[in-house]
């Protein structure tokens, strides 16, 4: 099984995971968290308007952990509604997991997705 | 006489007007995107800031100056002079000190040009905003407030606008409209979710809305008991009545069409119901204040679908669809039911039938929609034209909380 | 005379009155899963959207009418015919508008529904709820507010309430445990926890509720100056000697007991003290109201502590720990403290000894007790069998807030 | 003669200087890390609740009572014995009850030590701070109080403190600073970012206190109209005035400086505006006012940046660059403008020029300063020394919130 | 050494956390997400309500990094605690960490856990 | 590509995140979570102070996916700026990722970090 996870903007989640669940894809997580790349971050002025320090942008990590099979597609996918040719639009990391297991049933592996 | 009992209802109620202003920066902060929150309540804040200063200065005398040709205030209380913290001004009330009277129209002046952000939000230059509200206020505002409050000809003429239906919400709503076609709509506005980040803020704007609007209606009879129209207990009444009933219709419809009862829409309507109300408020009696609310929860729910489906502009926070829409039911709905079931407390002027009031009523609604419209465009162009109205795409991305203002409302890493 | 003083003093105390029930939101919506929020704050908004057209409409005849049978008032005042803005209605008070009056006392009728509220949160269906507001305020509140204040039979009979003690907290605190019963527990109550999640609202929402208070209870005098009981001044102080005993004796407890100075317990150590003053309020003097807000704090705090042990019962928001309880020792010691430290501003009435005032008290407890219990239980067990009271398993899993409203308080990626 | 109209006034006014309390709660606590906010607004709160009950036991007759050797007053009003809530006590007002003005000057002892905490915010124990307040009040605020208000030998002599600019803020001003010294700094203070995690929430603190301090200044004519100084109405202008001058000037260096219109320098400007026109507030007329607001915010502005630079000290949100050096410039300026531009309703003693009402000024500054300082060292030392000052560095490390309240404010894994 | 990350309901965090701390499993970290997977998601509705979107459901990712032997027993815990037998108890993924270090001290791998 | 997840005090994300920055490590993500380590937790009280429970202390997590080769400078970099010496510094977890791509404009791998 492969994890993808994606950084995004927050305003591309809607349509992102909507198409993912078109193509099947329906189980999913998103975090909020912030985030910094080419798009470097920015000035932030404290009470007074003198102490300055770089904040971070805020994006949305999607994670969707997916069989093999399925992560190119679900890359693809990602790519394509996440997109806007505009720096800040994310990156997509993808990495290994040895197990699945579904809560209520305890089934494991690419069933307990 | 000026008197203790009017005079403290007069202060306590410009102080609950004051407090709309933080109250709308609620509202508005709550609807709009997590990175728009703090531009949004400095909007609300530098109304306060500005437009007092303003009007104390220049905007009090050329609204409520001594008329000078029905069309504007003369300079004779420029800086405040003349306006007496103690003497009453006879014309205007005779119960209040004079400069309590330009106290409680203070807060008018503030908190109209506060509504017409939501319009905006997200995308003006600071330096823009804080531009078009002095001239707005100036322009705009003072000239309309000096003709149906002032003196003025829509006021001598005998049209009714108990507290302001024309000139604080038909007169934000339709500028609001125009500003939002000027500025162009926010980058990928219909492509991506802009929805309201925080609804708990939304509706704490509200309630401080709610609260706030019994000085600005109460308030505007300018005494406790007698004073202008059915006096401030009916205006009261009236008051709470329409917002409930708007509250009412609004949370209806949107459990009937979207299948929810939705608390954005509990709130809105509840505005809607008190923006309709306003120009009725001390002339019209209880039942009359159910279909009047009941009208603006309808009307403005309806607004805005139809100008969200217009794709052409981004009236971002719907004011033009509650204060543009529900200020022009609400002057209507004065003509249709003025003096009806004020038991006495008000009755139309003698020789005013309720068409010809409904007549006049229409003339200062069109006067108002050309005015705000026509005036409003021409300032946003200038100032398009000179240091620019709309912020860099790149900060507009970012969010003008972070690039406009350098404080994030809830930090990326907060300790 | 119908004056401007007094008037004024009311219209501004029936907005702060107003004002508590958005408080109440925020007090409520703090102390509830984040889920929940916009549903909690739902209740109390609609409670002043439909309190608010019921108490026009027919609300305030049943209870303010003139009486019929001390039992009920007659329909003279149906959709607020008779009731003027201008003159006075000599029966309740002759400085102010007979509306004015309508409008105070309208105040309570859309706090005490949402009071209940807090019983219910997370799982009550929202068309049950909207049926029983208006069930309740007609059935229940109405009555119970006509015998009390109405000149109905407990009001003649000399019982002491003077903003509420019996129709408004012992009234909403029983109702809240009945309904609490009726409804059954939240799904897993006990085994999850379900704490609040946000501790500022509910310091907002303690913050809005003794700032609203004042005007409940000091407006209760209908009079700036002289006016019912005590007076408004009274009243004033001992309303906030209370609320600040209440909540250093709640703070004590909970870091005795707990280990830690509570804020929640500061917070609902204040409400408590001034739940258990507002009976009292105009008819005790500073020292007494320092004893009653410590009794109020003590017998709260451990109230919350026995319902909760009580696992049969998920009186959600601790509703009927803090208004019955905090009521019902309000009511007692409005008896046993009457006259006391009021400098002659208020003294029992003529051959009225404290002895025979706690037995009246007392009286108007178990009638309070046994009317709300019974009738709020028949009303919920009619709509039980008839729209149903509780939502699905589903909707509560979810939470009410998006699968009723539609609204997400904060919603899962904010943009 | 006691009159309805003054007296519901006072009320109302009292009610909001009480709101007070709360929005600085929200203005600190969003000021402040994540993990500490419900650990200040417990200042706030229990400020509220602790001196409430110190005043109506012993605060007002030290402060208030007949006046003892120009230096206390004595123990006639213990336990408000004496202190009539329907006869006016005509040394202090003639139109008001003698309870109602015990209320009103309740509200400014209590948010005085309130406005302390945010000194020594986020490291300060529980129990010291329960211990400082009570002392304070009574040793240090109460004696300030009867010299320039009560009949001491400050208010004989003519110094001039309209609404509180020496007994309110400069004092509290400078005991905060007194307060950050001995405390100590927070932990790794200056290398660790600690800013605000709320901005919205400092905004509605910010709203809250401009709102409530319309009671605070207006009110303090006592009267709504006549009353002390140039009365309420003029106060209520000049209120205003200044703090949109103040949020304005502040919003302006900040973008000259900082690059960005800071929202928290908007909030800061206006409470600094406030705070500096308070001691003039009845004594001088708009355009003064203006003046007063903007050199509040220039002057506070920079004092916050060299406190800031001064690393010795960790004032932790900057209680004496706004309410000291605040303070102390409104205290200067009410000698400078006393009686200009009031037209007529203000106009210094006979016989004092604006320069030896300067003096006068000046003299009480000092002696404030030295009063404030010097006794506030004492408490805090002697305190240290016996239960202790400071929290452990463990509870500090996780925050006051959990540490000493257990109420995580947004908690970790909210359901 | 095992990551195990378990997206689970809220509610159960507390249970779970004590749990594994009473089974040797002290250090972990939480993170709020939201997510889909057979138990859908909702209709919302903006204002007016008519603009309807799917949202997702609030859930908690229990972090826990342990070692090889440990995994099994974690994940028999989560299990046993997390579940209600309802849709939406959640699941459980399990990928391979390659090394850990304690920021404190320096130390690394195992030690550091 | 490694990815590091190190968990630190939140107050010590800006000197880290600028320190990586200096050190050319400009790609990273920051979230909120809420740990327990050695550091184990505090209790927490309800209302009424009586129902006590065991709460966790707010971290933030900085997440930052590199290239192998920078792997150890950026693990040195973070512990270097976290570090007060005290309990509750943090911990770092290192992982193997298997792709990266930018989704602005497809690259993939190395490049896209
Ligand atoms: N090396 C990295 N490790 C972890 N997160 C990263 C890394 N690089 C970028 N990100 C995340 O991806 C987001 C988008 O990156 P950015 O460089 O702005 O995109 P692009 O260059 O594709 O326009 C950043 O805000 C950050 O959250
Ligand atoms: N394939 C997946 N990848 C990532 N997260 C997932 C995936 N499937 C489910 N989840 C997460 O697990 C949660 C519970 O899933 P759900 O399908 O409702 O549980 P179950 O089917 O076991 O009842 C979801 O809300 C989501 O956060
Ligand atoms: N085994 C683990 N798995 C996941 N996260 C952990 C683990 N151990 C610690 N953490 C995280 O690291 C943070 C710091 O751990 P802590 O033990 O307090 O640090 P230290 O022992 O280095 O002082 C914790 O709050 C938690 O978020």
């Amino acid at each position: 099984m492969k994890k993808i996870e994606a950084i995004i903007r927050p305003e591309k989640v809607a349509l992102v995971t909507e198409a993912l669940a078109e193509a099947g894809i329906v189980g999913l997580n998103t975090t909020q968290v912030s985030g910094r790349g080419v798009q470097k971050g920015v000035m932030h002025v404290g009470r007074g308007g003198m102490t300055i320090k770089v904040d971070m942008l805020q994006k949305t990590k999607v994670e969707v952990v997916v069989k093999d099979a399925d992560a190119e597609k679900a890359i693809a996918i990602i790519i394509e509604n996440a997109r806007t040719g505009e720096v800040g639009d994310g990156k997509i990391f993808v990495s290994t997991v040895t197990d699945a297991i579904r809560v209520r049933t305890g089934e494991r592996g690419d069933k307990a997705l | 006489m000026v008197n203790s009992g009017d005079t403290g209802w007069l202060l306590a109620s410009s102080a609950l007007v004051l407090l709309m202003t933080p109250g709308l920066a609620f509202f508005y902060g709550g609807l709009v995107r997590r990175k728009s929150v703090v531009g949004v309540i400095m909007h609300s804040v530098m109304s306060m800031a500005i437009v007092s200063v303003v009007w104390v200065l220049w905007g009090y005398t050329l609204a409520f100056g001594p008329d000078a040709g029905h069309f504007i205030g003369n300079l004779d209380y420029l800086g405040l002079r003349n306006v007496s913290p103690t003497q009453a001004n006879e014309f205007y009330s005779a119960n209040v000190p004079h400069m309590a009277f330009a106290i409680f129209q203070m807060m008018f002046a503030i908190i109209t040009p506060a509504l017409i952000t939501g319009a905006f939000a997200e995308r003006m230059k600071f330096s823009a905003f804080c531009l078009f509200t002095v001239l707005w206020v100036t322009i705009v505002y003072a000239p309309l407030a000096h003709w149906v409050w002032g003196g003025g000809w829509l006021f001598t003429w005998g049209v009714l606008d108990f507290a302001g239906g024309s000139v604080v919400h038909m007169n934000s709503g339709v500028a609001a409209l125009v500003a939002a076609f000027i500025i162009g709509k926010r980058l990928r506005h219909g492509e991506e979710p802009m929805d309201s980040h925080n609804v708990p803020f939304v509706m704490l704007g509200a309630g401080l809305l709610w609260f706030g609007w019994f000085g600005f209606n109460a308030g505007s009879a300018l005494a406790a008991t007698g004073g202008l129209g059915g006096g401030a207990t009916l205006a009261f009444m009236v008051t709470n009545t329409a917002a409930a009933m708007g509250a009412i219709t609004w949370t209806a419809l949107s459990w009937k069409f979207g299948g929810k009862a939705s608390a954005i829409g509990a709130a809105s309507g509840a505005v809607a119901g008190l923006v309709a109300i306003t120009p009725a408020s001390g002339h019209v009696g209880v039942l009359p204040a159910l279909v009047i609310g009941c009208g603006a929860g309808a009307f403005c729910f309806l607004a805005v679908q139809v100008v969200r489906r217009f794709r052409k502009v981004d009236d971002a926070l719907d004011v033009f669809a509650v204060h543009g829409v529900g200020g022009t039911w609400g002057a209507l709905a004065t003509g249709i039911f003025a003096g009806l079931g004020t038991m006495g407390a008000y009755e139309l002027a003698e020789g005013v039938s309720q068409g010809t009031q409904i007549y006049k009523q229409i003339v200062s609604i069109l006067v108002t929609w050309g005015w705000s419209g026509t005036l409003t465009a021409v300032i946003l162009i200038a100032i398009d034209k000179t240091i620019g109205l709309r912020v860099s795409k790149e900060d507009e991305e970012i969010g003008l909380d972070i690039a406009a203002h350098g404080d994030a409302a809830y930090p990326a890493n907060p300790t």
